[in-house]
């Protein structure tokens, strides 16, 4: 504003350096044009700030497996303790997914160019808590064989060292 | 000669009966008939000489009566005591009763209670057995039908989401009801503030927490221009 | 009325829980499929009288069954299954218009319809003497005061006859043997005698004889005379053989008997008609078959120009003869009836199959020859698979993959081997083994059926041996037999002694036969085959065996003395009065798969399973609770006495089933005056004490018994348990009741329930009914009614859910169950086209639609 | 002091509760008094056992199970031959004289691995089994262990004293159909369907608020989400 009401006052002087700026001045902005929507040069031009959106954007990666936790938690709720096929869907997606995501990690964080092994650490944690959390469900829906029951099939009947035989009646 | 009146001649011997007379008499000449008649179902009709079929067991077979043509029967010689009469046919099932003969010769018929033995209902005798119904010893085959099909949880996992997305695109061709999601929208959006934003910013401050802060506050401006 | 109301409401209550229960628990039939893989047949038992009437041949057998059989071709048209033969034999048995019997120990006589086996009358008697009574068979009324007749002459009854309405017995007086009669019809019945004029020696006997004139047959020392009683006793000069029957044709009364055929080894039998002159008419060779005994006439029929005679043999086959012609129209095989012994076999693999084992097995040196004889096998079941068709083996005894197809090797009482095909129910081969007996015949009987090799080893062919009494020297004879074929090698081997107890053996010589050891009244023991004596000593510390003693359970251990096998006393067990009511021991090659239960809270509790238990039963008279029930399980290794319990005032007969780790025995009830039946389970606990061995001498502690009892409300005759061939299926029950039903209970229906532990649907446990349901789609044989079912025998099949099943009694009744449904085939009614279509629709779809959205992608594009 | 010891039979009084009895009452309707003479035997002649006393055990009440223990203990000898069966892997064996009041003398056989008892250094159970009625059915010796032998050789000092405990085993009462809990449960449904009847009447919401609350959530979350997508596509 107080740019503007400088340019009016002196309206008859000559300013050859300045011309350009104040012929734009007074022509109308173009539709949909917005000084404000424009960051200031200066800004996008420093070099510290790129490195720190490339860092959030890291971080926006990295924090993504948290961030799923409140959503899974809610989706083992919904899921219920019933083993039946969509239940077991579910979890089994939930399982799987921070595994693959591990596992890709480096090719998750190839976007972001710079070394970013805080990021990657806490990446790969945050997918342990997913996993844990799949495990949990797993265990809740008695699918971890946690109980001696669960090896009953696998034990086999004892060698006799004694065998019985006769026991006809034949008076 | 016996044409007419056939007769049979029966002669009772056993000669350890004969010198026995007395203790036999002395055991009680409790010797005692079970009567009563059997009544089938209404479509006895369908099974012809369903008397023939159908047997009293005493019980479990420790005596045997038949059934006559009218569906009556008797069974002899039973001393006094407490029995359990069964009606058996392989097409029907009868509901037992129990006969109690005391030792003059009384009867008394009630319905067999095993769980509440000292429960007495009792019933007219001589005995009037009726079919409960026709026994049914076959599992009906399942029918194959279109509304289970369709009612089938997998089936309607599968046709809800395809409704969804079929039909929800075309209603929202509508403007009316695209201004009204609009408006929901607008109801439902909140902000969150963003967590890699956060962490950056903490991780980032030391370097220049007057630059970063205000970076921020301009975005959320600018944001909110919007 | 409140308690009625409750009645009916509970009742009500049991048939919805039963239904819902049943309709899960157990493998129903479905009505289409009835009668595909049981099948049911039916016997009469040994025929005692035989008559012919309305143009069918009417019988009366030992097993107290009148019977309509059809002459034509020796079908059952009706049966009437009387009361229990022990106590109520079938005395008179006369054909007129319709059928008479006279039966009971307390008289009953009742009037049978020919045609339909319906009740006309049945009229009591109550008489103690010679008493006389007349009976207007179509009314049933009395006619006229029954007369009594003093009979102080009389003393043995058996050495009398009756005809028509003279009787008639044989007196002996000293030296003199006379013939006293009376007519009973007459104003005056007076006694009359006449001395017997008969050349031969020894007691003279007195049967009853068919005829127009009122007769008997006089016989002594294997010849008979015919007795006429006419106004006077005309006793014919001619001699007959004792089983003469008197068949009245056209011409006149034509006398048959049989005699065996000496000249024609091809006819042995040969049958004479004469009259009563003995002036010989008729003469017929018949061409009798080798595999059955000797025959007598029963009874005979004469039409115009031909005569139908009735012969049984003695090993109670019935045949059905035709004169002139002396063909055999028809045979049955009665022996079934009573049949002591059953046992399953396995068939052989076809010859492709065993080819390909075969080539497997040669191990020849060289390469050379090892790549011909593959060629050589391969090439040969090449033209197999394309000449030999399929059809050639649904026809022959071949194996299949699933162990359905079986042989079912049993044996008769009166000494008659049969193998019958599981698919047909046809009599594959049988064998008769004269004057064998089972032991301890009175009570039930025993023969022991070792099976020594199944047919699994293909060179080598499936071996059975049977252990058996010999009728007339009492010492035990041994027949050993190829079950699938009924080949012999040696036949009949009669052993010198009697075998006191015998034993197979679990160990398998080098040719996979399994040995058996005999043990004789001096503790000696014999090895079959000899040349496996070798592995018995090797084995002699793991082989026990214990024996049934009138008053005592004795054990025994097999001992080396002097490089001699001896049986050692080990321990015993004593009745102290009590009567043996049953023994059991759990089925030999039963598999247990699961070593525990599983407890809601997950954790295990191992169950104590004994391979030696043996469970023993044994009812005491008692002056105060009238008969106990005691229940012992004793270890059959050391003798100790695992568990006992007693049931005061409870009654047999008992019927014990002991499987895995449990015990289940029926008894009566004497108070409540109901049936009941007690499940008994035995746990080791939390912690499993041994799980590599079990030997009985290790018993570190007592196991724990759990143990519910239930209301049975039928009477069971026979109760078994299914097997199957890993154990995995869970387990039923099969109860043959009196009614004729054989039911399936689940055994998850009575198995103990834990006191302290919740039950119900989200544990898998039914919640305690002290009544037990018996609902009829339960029924495996359901509408066939299967009379006195003698015993249930139970094999598995090589499917895990399936079992064989055989009930024998009067009928045999052979079906397969499967009692958690089969869970290891396709359903026979999965619907094939329907998957295949709906599998091509979706291939369809998913084209069409993949052109369809690469039109649209298209036309997007353009936009 | 070995005289001593040689001349001193070895006494104990044990008292024993059996193990089930806690839980089912006895069936014994009288109580009673056995004396059980023992014999054991520790070599064979030709299989048949040669047989010297081992003691005496008499058994007070047959109903509490009190028993008074009397044995001998073994001499060098007999040590020495105890030893050698346990050795040879054979058996040992006892045979009880039972005497009950009625006069009745009965013999018990109970045999066991000889390897097992010198094992436990004789320390061996005896079981006295009885009838219903209290009469005994079987004696059996058994070594509490989780395995058997085949063979062992131990020290001849530890060979010397039997420490036997015995067990008076009864015949327990048979399960009876529980029939008065069935009809209390049967009753107690009818109630409870009765008073279940017509009770039910709460609001809708009360009702299927678990049906609908996740409804409602998944709904909120879905809009959410779409707001964000559009909000970044605009």
């Amino acid at each position: 504003m107080s740019n503007r009401s400088n340019n009016r006052r002196s309206k008859w002087s000559l300013d050859s350096t300045k011309t350009v700026s104040r012929i734009t001045d007074n022509l109308p902005a173009p539709p949909a044009y917005n000084l404000s929507n424009i960051p200031s040069s200066s800004e996008v031009t420093k070099k510290a700030d790129i490195s720190r959106l490339i860092t959030k954007k890291s971080w926006d990666i990295a924090l993504t497996p948290i961030k799923q936790i409140p959503m899974n938690v809610f989706i083992m709720y919904m899921a219920g303790n019933s083993i039946s096929i969509f239940p077991i869907m579910m979890v089994g997606m939930l399982l799987l997914r921070p595994f693959q995501a591990i596992w890709a990690t480096k090719s998750t964080f190839k976007v972001i160019e710079t070394n970013a092994i805080g990021q990657m650490i806490i990446y790969v944690l945050g997918n342990f808590v997913n996993i844990g959390l799949a495990l949990y469900k797993c265990y809740s829906m008695g699918l971890l064989p946690t109980h001696s029951s669960d090896w009953l099939a696998f034990v086999e009947p004892p060698i006799r060292q004694e065998y019985l035989g006769g026991g006809h009646i034949l008076n | 000669m016996y044409l007419n009146s056939i007769v049979i001649f029966l002669v009772y011997l056993c000669s350890s009966n004969v010198f026995s007379e007395s203790s036999i008499e002395e055991e009680g000449s409790g010797r005692y008939t079970i009567e009563g008649r059997v009544f089938p179902l209404s479509d006895y009709q369908i099974q012809t000489n369903w008397q023939a079929n159908t047997r009293i067991h005493i019980n479990g077979g420790e005596f045997l009566g038949f059934v006559k043509r009218d569906g009556s029967f008797a069974v002899h010689n039973l001393p006094s005591g407490s029995y359990i009469v069964e009606a058996l046919n392989p097409e029907y099932s009868f509901e037992p009763v129990r006969v109690e003969i005391n030792q003059k010769g009384k009867f008394r018929a009630r319905k067999v209670n095993h769980i509440q033995t000292s429960l007495v209902v009792s019933v007219p005798y001589p005995l009037r057995l009726k079919a409960l119904g026709k026994t049914r010893y076959f599992q009906q085959r399942e029918q194959w039908r279109v509304t289970d099909f369709l009612f089938n949880p997998m089936i309607l996992m599968m046709v809800v989401p395809l409704i969804i997305i079929m039909i929800l695109p075309k209603m929202l061709n509508d403007p009316e009801t695209k201004k009204e999601m609009e408006q929901m929208q607008s109801l439902t959006k909140f902000e969150l503030p963003e967590m890699s934003d956060m962490v950056t910013n903490f991780l980032s401050g030391g370097a220049g927490p007057g630059t970063s802060a205000q970076q921020s506050k301009q975005k959320q401006k600018i944001k909110k221009r919007q | 009325m409140d308690g009625i109301l409750f009645h009916v409401s509970s009742k009500l209550l049991i048939l919805l829980l039963s239904i819902s229960y049943f309709t899960q628990e157990i493998s129903c039939l479905y009505e289409d499929q009835a009668g595909k893989v049981d099948w049911k047949i039916s016997f009469i038992g040994k025929v005692k009288y035989a008559d012919f009437g309305n143009n069918k041949l009417l019988v009366a057998t030992e097993e107290n069954v009148i019977a309509a059989l059809n002459t034509k071709t020796g079908d059952l048209l009706w049966r009437q299954v009387m009361e229990n033969e022990a106590e109520q034999q079938i005395q008179f048995f006369n054909v007129n218009k319709d059928v008479t019997t006279v039966s009971g120990d307390q008289t009953v006589v009742s009037y049978w319809s020919i045609n339909n086996k319906e009740l006309i009358h049945v009229i009591p008697i109550e008489g103690s003497h010679i008493e006389i009574t007349s009976f207007y068979l179509e009314t049933g009324e009395i006619k006229g005061i029954p007369k009594k007749i003093n009979t102080p002459w009389l003393k043995d009854a058996f050495k009398c006859a009756s005809s028509k309405q003279y009787f008639a017995c044989v007196q002996k007086n000293g030296e003199i043997e006379q013939i006293r009669y009376i007519n009973l019809i007459a104003e005056n019945s007076e006694v009359l005698s006449k001395p017997i004029e008969f050349s031969e020696t020894g007691e003279a006997e007195i049967l009853s004889f068919e005829h127009e004139i009122p007769s008997v047959l006089l016989v002594k020392n294997n010849v008979a005379k015919i007795v006429h009683f006419k106004n006077d006793v005309e006793i014919l000069a001619k001699t007959f053989l004792p089983n003469v029957v008197n068949v009245k044709n056209d011409v006149g009364n034509q006398l048959y008997q049989l005699e065996i055929n000496v000249n024609n080894p091809e006819k042995l039998l040969k049958v004479k008609g004469q009259d009563k002159d003995g002036n010989n008419q008729v003469s017929v060779d018949v061409e009798y078959p080798k595999g059955l005994g000797a025959p007598y006439i029963l009874a005979g029929q004469c039409r115009t120009n031909n005569c139908d005679l009735l012969l049984s043999s003695i090993d109670h086959a019935l045949l059905f003869v035709r004169i002139p012609e002396g063909k055999i129209l028809w045979t049955r095989e009665e022996a079934l009836s009573d049949i002591v012994a059953v046992e399953f076999f396995e068939l052989p693999v076809s010859e492709l199959d065993a080819s390909i084992e075969n080539e497997f097995k040669t191990s020849s040196q060289d390469i050379l020859s090892m790549f011909i004889n593959r060629i050589l096998t391969q090439s040969k079941q090449l033209t197999k698979v394309f000449i030999g068709s399929q059809l050639m083996m649904n026809s022959m005894l071949v194996r299949d993959d699933f162990g359905l197809h079986k042989i079912i090797v049993v044996v008769t009482r009166i000494g008659k081997i049969f193998a019958i095909d599981t698919l047909s129910g046809q009599t594959v081969w049988s064998y008769r083994l004269p004057h064998v007996v089972p032991f301890d015949n009175r009570n039930g009987g025993d023969v022991m059926l070792f099976v020594q090799r199944t047919a699994r080893y293909s060179p080598f062919p499936a071996q059975c041996t049977l252990l058996a009494k010999d009728d007339t020297t009492g010492n035990t004879v041994m027949f050993q037999f190829d079950p699938i074929t009924g080949l012999s090698s040696r036949g009949v081997v009669k052993l010198d002694r009697k075998v006191k107890q015998a034993m197979l053996l679990p160990y398998e010589d080098k040719n996979h036969l399994k040995p058996f050891i005999t043990i004789y009244e001096d503790h000696s023991v014999k090895v079959h085959p000899e040349e496996s004596t070798v592995i018995v000593k090797k084995h002699v510390s793991s082989i026990y065996l214990y024996m049934v003693d009138e008053d005592a359970i004795n054990g025994y251990s097999l001992q080396l003395i002097d490089d001699r096998l001896q049986t050692f006393r080990h321990w015993n067990f004593l009745f102290r009065g009590s009567k043996l009511a049953g023994i059991s021991t759990r089925p030999s090659g039963e598999r247990v798969h699961s070593q525990g239960r599983v407890l809601p809270d997950r954790s295990v509790y191992y169950k104590y399973v004994n391979p030696n238990m043996i469970a023993v039963a044994t009812i005491s008279e008692d002056p105060v609770n009238k008969q106990v029930l005691s229940i012992y399980l004793i270890d059959g290794i050391t003798g100790m006495v695992i568990y006992a319990l007693a049931h005061k005032r409870a009654r047999g007969p008992v019927n014990l089933v002991h499987s895995e780790n449990w015990l289940v025995y029926t008894f009566f009830n004497e108070r409540y005056r109901r049936r009941e039946l007690a499940a008994l389970e035995l746990y080791e606990g939390h912690v499993q004490s041994n799980s590599t061995f079990f030997s009985s001498y290790a018993m570190s502690q007592l196991p724990q018994v759990q143990a519910q009892s239930y209301i049975l409300p039928a009477v069971p005759l026979k109760v078994t348990v299914t097997l199957t061939e890993r154990g995995i299926t869970n387990k039923c029950l099969l109860v043959a009741l009196n009614t004729g039903a054989v039911v399936e209970i689940p055994w998850a229906l009575i198995q103990p329930r834990f006191a302290d532990i919740p039950c119900g649907p989200e544990e898998s446990c039914y919640p305690y009914m002290p009544e037990i349901p018996l609902h009829p789609e339960a029924t495996i044989n359901y509408n066939q009614t299967l009379s006195k079912v003698k015993g249930i025998s139970v094999a598995p099949a090589r499917l895990e859910s399936t079992s064989h099943i055989l009930v024998h009694g009067l009928d045999m009744f052979y079906t397969r169950v499967a009692p958690s449904k089969t869970f290891d085939v396709l359903k026979e009614d999965f619907d094939y086209k329907l998957i295949i279509l709906v599998l091509i629709g979706l291939i369809a779809a998913s084209y069409v639609s993949k052109t369809l959205a690469s039109r649209k992608a298209i036309k997007q594009a353009w936009k | 002091m070995v005289s001593i010891y040689e001349n001193l039979t070895f006494l104990a009084v044990v008292v024993q509760l059996f193990l089930f009895q806690y839980v089912r009452s006895s069936l014994l309707d009288h109580d009673g008094a056995l004396t059980i003479k023992i014999e054991h035997s520790l070599n064979f002649n030709k299989g048949i056992p040669i047989l010297t006393e081992r003691g005496n055990i008499s058994v007070q009440s047959t109903r509490i199970g009190q028993t008074l223990v009397n044995q001998k203990h073994l001499t060098p000898t007999e040590s020495q031959l105890l030893n050698d069966l346990a050795e040879s892997n054979q058996f040992y064996q006892i045979r009880a004289f039972v005497n009950e009041e009625g006069n009745e003398r009965n013999k018990f056989i109970s045999t066991l691995k000889a390897c097992m008892i010198a094992e436990s250094e004789l320390d061996d159970r005896l079981s006295i089994s009885l009838d219903y009625t209290g009469r005994v059915v079987a004696i059996s010796d058994i070594i509490a262990s989780k395995s058997s032998c085949e063979g062992a050789s131990m020290s001849l000092e530890k060979l010397k004293y039997f420490t036997s405990t015995v067990y008076v085993r009864h015949t327990e009462m048979g399960p009876v159909p529980d029939t008065a809990s069935y009809i209390q449960r049967l009753e107690r449904e009818k109630e409870a369907k009765e008073k279940g009847e017509g009770k039910d009447n709460r609001s809708f919401l009360a009702k299927y608020w678990m049906y609908i609350v996740p409804v409602v959530i998944i709904m909120v979350i879905s809009s959410g989400s779409n707001a964000e997508n559009t909000g970044a596509s605009n």
